[in-house]
């Protein structure tokens, strides 16, 4: 199973900024190992927040991006204590939700 | 008189630092015998020191005397070009140059070592990302120019630069087997060819 | 002819100069845009699962391990490791002192761990461990108490292997961490031998490392230097990494912990 | 393997349906973004990403700003963010020249989503990073240049 994520949600001046880590491989399919064999790609193909039940994003990922991949977004709205949730799910068809309270 | 006054205090600071060492050697002998293992090519042997080692593991440098004596025996490893060719490919020489790789336990039996030139020094006019433990070499052919015996002394200088410094920070790149002849012959060219991005902006 | 040559020299000196800064800087400006949003995180969310968990043949947590603060304080231990421990009669740094817990806690053999790849098995956990430990030292000062002789022995054993040279590259750590204001390719090499350079150095690993992907703990750090000072491979936990990390850190006494890190 | 894969996108095997008609501009690009993009993600050369994504060659414009460092110290690791004060920002895609596949990452915007977004990305060297920006139905573009170093030791 999937690693947490680690996401941090704090709402200034009516806005609220999201910033989200996930514990993820992200390997391109063009690497080698050390004995030389292709190591098959795996990496996060999408991704959405929601807020109260809202969704304030939706995002998708290419092998491009970085292992353990980092975001940050803001979405007008959002009080202290309300509900940020965030899900991926990847190309092997594995996932991952986790949620933080607005701080 | 000031100097002798001055040296005094100097020398028994020295001979403090050398008793303190001396108590303590069996057991750092002991400690690296017992830390470190063979792993892959970097065998355990590696931890037993050359002489010349031994004597630059100080914080400060030994005595003149001992650095003259040890860039003297150091001299006589050096073996210039038997064909008198100096140089080869500068292009070559830049991917030496710029490669690190090499005698670490990762690494397979080497025949194609890196130099890790730009881990210390500039070279090309280019490559912005360069060390700086030892001096630029930025236009070392302009600078340098190309006579006879500053292209004898460069040689040397990669061949093994304890020859010329007795502690230097730099490998015996030619003594040592880290590059082969042919491999130092490229980075000549790297350093002195007019058309070499460490001579052309 | 001859002033031409100089006033091109010199234009070059004053232009390559200019160039060195402005990269240092935006190699700077880089360091800070990745500084926020440190993956370390990731790695401590596990460590302090971990530490909770009961574990091992005595199934057993790691929450009564005495990291030197007394059993289960984890706020602002690895700022005075290593240290001196009288129960084990040696000086341990926070990987050894981890071994110690996880044998006499849960009998978990400290082979597994040192003989573990980097990043697997019980070295996994290792790694997991570190980052939770060490993000709890974040801001604390960097105190390592020197008062037991035999943390002064480790830290001259320590001075000695710093300076010692050998191998095919006849590398010391000196060669690298024994000067003021060099740097190796881009990155800037700590002076070792200064309270500021131990400072940043110590006070700034474990760290997640963005090449690899990886956080790194001390004796992961040590290693690789060694590997690339082209020594053989010392052993995990051993005491030439231990007298190091003691020559490190009380030569940094006083400066600020960062930990954890976030390196190239 | 990566040129193999660009001869099967030239006969036309390979793409998903969906990706297929986006493509060929039959459907539009939004509706592909529903499932993931693979037509755009796996299109190779900057241009042909553009086109994947029904961008055509859009203009460039000075009120997108893309927010990554002249030099990065790692390609394994490169921020880069992208904001916009342009209005009715749809989406947000960033796109790697020199990459195998150019497209690195799309981010559509729900109303209230303000246009800042960051990540990280890799970049095999050095290159363009563009920001495309769907705003009020068209497709606009900002580029900067990323020098990517080679780190210390061995590497």
């Amino acid at each position: 199973m999937a690693n947490p994520m680690k996401i941090r949600a704090a709402s200034k001046d009516g806005v609220t900024e999201v910033k989200v880590l996930m514990s993820h491989e992200m390997e391109t399919g063009q690497r080698k190992d050390s004995s030389g064999n292709l190591v098959p790609a795996h990496f996060i193909t999408e991704l959405t927040a929601t807020w109260n039940g809202k969704t304030v994003l939706e995002a998708q990922f290419g092998p491009a991006v970085s292992k353990n991949p980092y975001l940050a977004f803001k979405f007008k709205g959002g009080a202290k204590g309300d509900k940020v949730v965030v899900s991926w799910k990847d190309n092997k068809g594995d996932s991952r939700t986790d949620e933080a309270a607005i701080a | 008189m000031k100097k002798l006054l001055l040296a005094a205090p100097l020398l028994w600071a020295l001979q403090g630092v050398a008793l303190a060492n001396d108590e303590l050697r069996p057991a750092f002998k002991a400690m690296l015998d017992a830390s470190f293992k063979t792993t892959g090519i970097a065998a355990k042997y590696r931890i037993y020191q050359l002489d010349f080692q031994a004597a630059c593991s100080q914080p400060k440098p030994p005595p003149a005397s001992v650095q003259k004596a040890i860039e003297a025996a150091q001299m006589q490893t050096i073996r210039y070009p038997a064909d008198g060719h100096y140089f080869g490919d500068w292009r070559e020489g830049e991917k030496i140059a710029i490669s690190g790789r090499g005698l670490t336990w990762t690494d397979k039996t080497p025949t194609d070592n890196g130099g890790g030139c730009y881990n210390c020094h500039q070279m090309s006019h280019h490559e912005i990302a360069y060390g700086t433990i030892g001096p630029s070499l930025l236009n070392y052919g302009n600078v340098r120019g190309r006579s006879e015996d500053i292209i004898k002394y460069t040689w040397g200088k990669i061949w093994n630069a304890k020859a010329f410094n007795a502690c230097s920070n730099m490998p015996r790149n030619g003594d040592a087997e880290i590059l082969t002849e042919e491999q130092i012959r490229h980075l000549m060219a790297y350093l002195f060819d007019p058309a070499s991005p460490v001579n052309k902006p | 002819m001859k002033h031409s040559v100089l006033a091109g020299l010199l234009a070059w000196a004053v232009c390559s100069g200019v160039q060195a800064d402005s990269a240092t800087d935006e190699i700077a400006r880089y360091r800070e845009m990745i500084a926020d949003g440190n993956p370390s995180e990731l790695f401590a969310l596990q460590g302090e699962a971990l530490w909770k968990q009961k574990r091992g043949p005595k199934n057993a947590s790691l929450e009564q391990c005495d990291l030197g603060l007394g059993p289960g304080v984890v706020k602002g231990a690895s700022a005075r490791l290593p240290r001196y421990f009288k129960d084990t009669g040696k000086v341990e740094d926070l990987e050894t002192r981890l071994m110690t817990c996880m044998q006499t806690l849960q009998g978990i053999d400290p082979k597994l761990v040192i003989d573990a790849p980097w990043g697997k098995g019980e070295k996994e956990t290792m790694q997991a461990l570190v980052a939770y430990i060490v993000t709890e030292s974040n801001g604390e000062k960097i105190a390592i108490d020197m008062r037991p002789p035999q943390m002064k022995k480790m830290y001259e054993l320590g001075k000695m292997a710093f300076y010692y040279r050998g191998g095919p590259m006849d590398f010391s750590c000196a060669t690298c961490h024994g000067d003021k204001d060099k740097r190796i390719r881009l990155q800037d090499l700590p002076d070792l031998r200064t309270q500021a350079g131990a400072a940043a150095g110590w006070g700034t690993w474990p760290a997640y490392r963005v090449s690899n992907g990886q956080f790194w703990t001390m004796q992961h750090r040590l290693s690789d230097c060694f590997r690339q000072q082209r020594f053989p491979e010392p052993i995990y936990g051993s005491d030439v990494t231990i007298a190091l990390s003691v020559y490190m850190a009380a030569t940094g006494n006083g400066g600020t912990v960062l930990t954890p890190g976030i390196k190239r | 393997m990566i040129k193999q894969r660009r001869e099967v996108l030239k006969t036309g095997g390979g793409l998903g349906v969906l990706g297929l008609l986006a493509a060929a501009g039959v459907i539009k690009p939004e509706l592909a973004l529903a499932a993931w993009n693979e037509s755009a993600f796996k299109a190779g050369s900057l241009e042909k990403t553009l086109a994947a994504l029904g961008a055509g060659k859009p203009a460039n414009s000075g009120d997108i700003s893309i927010n990554a460092p002249d030099i990065a110290e790692n390609g394994a690791v490169v921020p880069i963010g992208v904001s916009t004060s342009l209005p009715k920002v749809e989406s947000i895609a960033i796109l790697i020249e020199k990459n195998p596949d150019a497209l690195a990452a799309i981010f559509k915007l729900p109303e209230g989503t303000e246009a800042n977004v960051q990540t990280r990305c890799k970049m095999g060297q050095t290159s363009n990073v563009y920001a495309l920006v769907k705003a009020d139905g068209k497709f606009l573009m900002a580029m900067k240049e990323v020098k990517v170093t080679l780190g210390g030791c061995g590497g």
